[in-house]
């Protein structure tokens, strides 16, 4: 069934919410002012109600089933987390309020600065970016004030093709030019690749790690070596944080600096497009870089630290995405030193994944993976069978296709990150459904063409969306 | 632990198909040298019930508005929000979705947030709305840089009354690149003086915000004329308090070529300052140096009607280090949740509710003014608006927060100019009743 | 997609509930008393969340779309009552409280009585009923303990042919033998039938008004002197209220004891069965039958009185369903005064509705209706499409099916109440779809007899069902 | 309002179709002299939001187990409930639908309740269980009611150990009936003594109660074979605290022909005493005589699997005065619950909860006994059990309450000859820091 677009529905008068009573007089405006107000439709609160809950029936959630869309970490949700973030003091708290009436915040985000910088090794942390790519800014801001500070700005940052596809963004935000590192033949970076691109005029390296492929970058340390000495900074993008919680001291093999996201690793949801949260964790030095406020413990009371000289600034115009905050610290405490179980399970889910389904689809790199696995469409392609259309015929098994085409140094790449949430059952089915795939790719190539069959659309012309753009009704 | 669902059994089988001797035979591709040696130090891993119990201990110190009289605004405020809201945005196919890569199944959010670019456009007067920005103070500092782009040019200009803290992440932002940033005087009244504009040279953008930092209410029309002047400059208009507009002449009406700013009015809990919403729109023919996410619509195969993420070769993940932003995740929740908020109110109630929020902030300027306490500033405002107070007030203020009132935030640390003002803000949540217990507290 | 039984899924050692930490040692146990523990299925809290979150899509609720269930008055059940009833001073307040720490939920419950009184114009009122059949048969111990108190037990009961279904079962409990009256050709009792039946055996009439045909029983007052002329008690079916608050004054016009739907006029969910609240109002002469314990007043404190020796005793182990209490009681707080309004608007979607149907659809009462109208498939017949077909044709065009095959009084009946949530739009584009099925009826029979091809499963067999029970897997 | 939907110019263009002059005249059917004539007295419609502070206000004051450690059982128990089924409850397909009458879109709550239907006799050790009844006590005077039926007898027996408000609703449902009960007394262990049944003649049914209401725990195997000394008696267990069967015997295994009880434990919130849940199984040869309504397993046209309403001629709306039971609306979503619940603990969680809420009850007897407090009865209890406190508790009863404990049930309401016994209740929500209190406060 159809529901149309809000302003197709509604009459004029009718309203979806409760107006406060008027107790005092209407006040006197200049005219010039006074505009017309805008053109919203009114409804009432059953339209309203309906509208919603009939659109979220055409969304597809983690709650809906398994959701293995490679490097996003799409873990179960709990519930309780929902709970706590809307807890009315926190929930209803003012970012300004006095310190005095600010404790329980302050805690908290004190805590958690220090349980991720346990989790990672890197002991000083930011919890103000609002998002990965927002951490990864913070990261470069960084980069460039630990430079300048130095005296000796620079221009250039290293990234390897297996990075996360933020990364040059972000770096080109601080007016650094990204130079592109080709990975190994095995997937991962060579230290001599790298030593021949860093130069005095590189601020530093970009890695991700484990990389996009699923593979630990096993040659970091000597990698770190090499930026380090020419005086560098290692810049890890955490987003893969999942796969190595108590596995990897991340500030041990020589990271200087590392966002994670909340909303992956420690299993805030998404929200169909965000809020996330990307806390920042770097190494004791670069810790007068970090944006202020900071949150500093004085005896048992704690404080926001305004006076860094060196800090790179602000990124929020309060304390970040702090409800994302007390859902993430909600699931630390929730699971504790099983951290280190949430990670093992994802690389035992992902690799479980990976023997698997070997033999029906071509894996580009035959080795042991972290928390995903990359495969591709070659063996499907004699057939005319693309990963898109793999990716298509998923949702009519009733799962939600893994990520495609990225990596982008594999051609036709399926990126399956399945994670620790989900059973063996639920894992048998997904590879149940991609060998029937498989198979149907041979038999039935059409079939796969005109997938998906069962959603509430089936495959849109994005090619007309982006050349004529109806942005808005 | 009941988010884990794997028995032992279940490990020792997938080991066996994973071709590992035991879990940590899974991670042998990480050298020796790179492994962790010590255990995590971290505390017991608490029960769902001894959770609650802690977060509810944490909370329960806070001065939050479900137990204070809070009188701030300055870019958070407090608002009613619909148990509706609430229980529609806990449908777990609408929290628990990813950012809709794959269309075919996840029309819901992109149908709402079609309807949340429509409604933002509407709202603000203008031509095309992205997805959301981080915040307001954030969304600034893109509108800005996104002036550089769409001119070439490399000089903005901010009033000094633009919010402090988004001056600060301005300023962040453009630290490590060879832009400038000039900021704009304000007068005696309140309002941004423009007077020296002319003689800044060649600006990419002119940015201000209405209502101000100090709750007054720009004449957005005068310096939209002022700012076009030079036709090539484009003109910002930010906001914290987009519920203004439900009243105001919108910054499309009045010229602006970017709006932006905080949409956590919009049906979002205060949340000690986020997770907001940053709004951000633009006349349509710069949508191409736009940032952000934009949701198109289009058909299917079959011909129906659906909706898809489009213009993407804009963003950081096609484009790299060319892209408009890096911004990937946004606050599409927020988003969500501000449609379904700006639905429930609909023209009617926005208009209504918008009043009332200046209506009862007058009826308190009003009041405080015939007690003595008047306002340095004579522009208009709307729900928030600059006091200025006798010696010793900081002493009177501290000691209200014994009687639960936060009387409104002293300005010294942003404006050393102001020091023995507060900025004191109204909304629909504070009744006559409470004004005429803060009038009688602090002329006591 | 399906989704397998709890007990298909899981797998032992698997929890998904956090057992509180055990801080005691184990006590010993006779070994006879213990046994094996039931046989469930142990899931992860991502299961459990998945399964029900699949399992409700295939429901459809008043969320879903219009409900227009006859005689059930499926309205808008508003968030905020949710948000009320789960108070934790409400849902963690034990039922044997010491009544100085249950002065908020007895206020509660002696205002409610207090605005049902009101609404009823019968100022006595126990809440203490958990359903309408339950109300029912409190209504019924009333009257029996009424007449035993007289000294004159009797054994039998009037009840027209167009009162609710529940009636009889809840009359014979009491003992009583309920006697058929039938209404006349316009579908109201006619006061000549109802004297010729009542007698001093009869303990009395349970007249459901508006009736199942959603008329007002226009003689009402005289059916009531001719009962009470008899010495008999007049009990009022109040499932239909919704169509006269504000506008009849039911004790006036001579009903003695009324119970209420509080899960249809008061706006409570139905849950998919229930839970319900059943109160009922009485004169004052009947308040001293009434359930204990009673909620009364003592100055400014509220108390539970159980001195009430003529009581019929209790019907529910403590005070009923309070937590349908508190949404009801919210609603009542919500709209105040316009409650009217409500009558008023669902009587005129009703109207609406039969005034712009009664050509597509045989209508066998051409009167002005109240809360619903009541249509039968004669026209439908000569193309072989029955009520059945209509209202499974309804399913496919996104809309709950009317009640259907009732009342009894009517053959082949099509009962259609769409309350006063519905706006004129929904209410449009339900006559446009009966409309079309008018039309298809004609042109294409088997399409309707093949409907619903859109719901998860298609018509299924009641009859095998009945016939070889599975009650259990 | 915002729950009314029509404008003036809807109300308007609707009359017209209805050929009604105004809203008035819709009622023309209604006799004049059967007008109300005064308006209905109701206060002012509050707002959304002065309905949230009035409810806080009002809910304050209550003596509830978030404010107060409370040790009452007798019936409602104060158990944990997961977030996750308040959020799942919330769902609004789920708890806005009416009784699956139409099941093509119904399979939500059939399957769910299918389910619930097979977790009931799972733990009850019976065959068949209905969708639910009321509640414990309507549900215990439904199963009197059933056996007279299966037996065609008129004479049952309950034992006083029988929790005193059930014997009440079951008094008041045989009062016009010419039905007889009979009282078994309570030996000197709290126990039922059955030693007199054999006197009492032709019984249809023999009901009791385990844990029985002074938490001990009857013999039910033992009781069974008495009971059944007479092959046409049907013997009937009900129970106040479902979660003792997953540490005890079941019902079922003992002989029992119906098992009946009061489901609040599994997952719903106790709510000053409702909605709970009536739980009600039997044995399958009793199914045609039993109340309530079943769901069944059935296919669709195409042959697909799927649940249906069934067995209805059994009902009040199919079989009217001969139905089995005039229930028709039961506790479906209360059902609903207790299924997501029993999901979620699944079997090893019942069993270690069950073990749980012994152990910290018999901590507490234990703790009790060494101070001086002991037991009158000797047989083994779960989560409550009866103390004899010394003269003069009653004063320090009043004076806990100050301190926000509810120190357990005085029995001398409900058993004179018990006038200095207390029925104290321990749950899992109850720690041995908690308990430790109150021995403490109780021996001071």
């Amino acid at each position: 069934f159809n529901e149309p677009l809000l302003w197709e529905k509604g009459s004029p008068g009718r309203t979806g919410i409760s107006l406060p009573r008027r107790d005092v007089e209407k006040a006197p405006l200049d005219e010039k002012l006074v505009g017309d107000g805008p053109d919203f439709p009114d409804l009432s609160e059953p339209d309203v109600i309906r509208h919603f809950t009939k659109l979220s029936q055409w969304n597809f959630g983690v709650d809906s089933g398994m959701y293995p869309l490679g490097s996003c970490t799409m873990k179960y949700n709990p519930k309780t987390n929902e709970r706590q973030a809307a807890i009315p003091g926190f929930a209803g708290a003012h970012p300004l309020l006095p310190e005095s009436l600010s404790q329980g915040a302050l805690t908290l985000m004190f805590d958690l600065q220090h349980f991720l910088g346990e989790i990672t090794g890197l002991p000083a942390v930011t919890l103000q970016p609002a998002a990965g790519s927002h951490g990864e800014l913070t990261g470069m801001l960084i980069f460039a004030a630990y430079h300048k500070n130095k005296g000796k700005p620079r221009s250039k940052v290293l990234i390897p093709d297996t990075a996360h596809g933020t990364n040059p963004a972000s770096a080109a935000l601080c007016g650094f030019k990204p130079v592109a590192v080709q990975s190994g033949p095995d997937g991962v970076l060579l230290p001599e690749t790298v030593a021949d691109l860093m130069d005095e005029e590189t601020a530093g390296i970009m890695i991700t790690n484990p990389n996009t492929l699923g593979l630990f970058e096993s040659n970091i340390r000597q990698v770190a070596d090499i930026v380090h000495a020419k005086g560098g900074l290692v810049y890890g993008d955490g987003a893969n944080m999942n796969a190595i919680m108590g596995i990897v001291d991340v500030g041990d093999i020589g990271v200087d600096v590392l966002h994670l996201n909340l909303h992956k690793t420690f299993s805030t949801p998404h929200g169909g497009g965000g809020p996330g949260a990307g806390p920042v964790c770097v190494t004791e030095e670069l810790e007068p870089f970090l944006p202020v406020p900071r949150v500093v413990k004085d005896g048992d009371r704690y404080r926001l630290d305004e006076d860094c000289p060196l800090s790179v600034g602000k990124v929020h115009a309060f304390h970040g995405n702090f409800g994302i905050l007390v859902r993430a610290y909600s699931y630390i405490l929730s699971l504790g030193r099983q951290l280190k179980q949430v990670s093992q399970y994802a690389v035992l889910n992902a690799n479980y994944i990976k023997e698997s389904l070997k033999g029906h689809y071509h894996l580009p790199y035959d080795r042991p993976c972290m928390h995903e696995c990359v495969f591709t469409d070659k063996h499907q392609q004699e057939y005319h069978v693309a990963t898109l259309d793999i990716a298509k015929r998923l949702m009519d098994h009733g799962f939600h296709p893994p990520t495609i085409y990225f990596p982008l140094v594999v051609s036709g790449a399926i990126m399956i990150e399945p994670t620790e949430s989900e059973s063996k059952e639920t894992l048998d089915l997904f590879i149940e459904a991609l060998k029937q795939i498989a198979e149907e790719a041979r038999t039935c190539p059409e079939c796969l063409h005109e997938s998906p069959q069962f959603p509430k659309v089936r495959r849109l012309d994005e090619t007309a969306a982006a050349r004529h753009p109806c942005l808005q009704g | 632990m009941r988010y884990l669902p794997h028995t032992q059994e279940d490990i020792q089988q997938m080991l066996q198909v994973a071709g590992a001797a035991d879990l940590e035979a899974l991670f042998s591709s990480i050298p020796d040298d790179c492994r962790r040696k010590d255990e995590m130090n971290l505390p017991d891993p608490l029960t769902e019930w001894e959770l609650n119990g802690h977060m509810d201990r944490l909370a329960a110190g806070m001065g939050a508005s479900s137990a204070y009289k809070v009188f701030l605004g300055a870019g958070s405020y407090n608002h009613y929000i619909p148990e509706t809201t609430r229980q529609l945005l806990l449908r777990g196919e609408i929290f628990t979705a990813y950012t809709p890569y794959q269309p075919e199944i996840s029309q819901g959010t992109l149908q709402t947030i079609y309807e949340y670019q429509t409604l933002v456009c509407r709202l603000l007067g203008m031509e095309v709305a992205n997805a959301s920005m981080y915040d307001g103070a954030s969304g600034l500092a893109e509108a800005l840089l996104m002036t550089i782009r769409a001119s070439r040019r490399k000089r903005v200009a901010v009033s000094r009354a633009v919010h402090p803290l988004y001056r600060k992440v301005v300023e962040t932002y453009f630290a490590p690149t060879d832009f400038e940033v000039i900021e704009l005087p304000v007068g005696a009244d309140g309002l941004t003086d423009f007077s020296g504009l002319s003689d800044l040279g060649e600006l990419a953008g002119v940015a201000l915000q209405s209502p101000n930092f100090f709750g007054c209410i720009e004449d957005l029309e005068a310096a939209g004329q002022t700012i076009h002047a030079d036709p090539k400059t484009l003109f910002v208009v930010a906001f914290s308090e987009p519920l203004a507009y439900g009243l105001l002449k919108s910054p499309g009406a009045c010229g602006a070529d970017i709006a932006c700013g905080e949409g956590q009015s919009l049906g979002i809990p205060q949340s000690f300052g986020g997770p907001g919403l940053g709004m951000f729109a633009a006349r349509q023919k710069y949508v191409r140096t736009m940032p952000g996410r934009l949701i198109g619509k289009t058909t299917d195969k079959d011909g129906k009607t659906g909706f898809v993420l489009t213009l993407a070769t804009r963003e950081q993940h096609i484009r790299r280090e060319k892209a408009t932003s890096n911004i990937c995740s946004n606050q599409g929740l927020c988003a969500t949740a501000a449609t379904m908020y700006m639905a429930a109110l609909g023209g009617t109630g926005i208009r209504e509710l918008s009043n009332l929020n200046r209506d009862r902030a007058e009826y308190l300027k009003a009041a405080l003014a015939d007690a003595g306490c008047a306002s340095p500033f004579s522009a208009p405002t709307f729900n928030e608006f600059v006091v200025r107070f006798p010696d010793g007030f900081a002493d009177t203020w501290q000691a209200l927060l014994e009687k639960k009132i936060v009387a409104g935030l002293n300005l010294a640390p942003y404006y050393p100019e102001l020091a023995d003002c507060w900025l004191m803000c109204v909304t629909e949540t504070l009744s006559k009743e409470d004004l005429d217990a803060l009038v009688k507290e602090v002329t006591r």
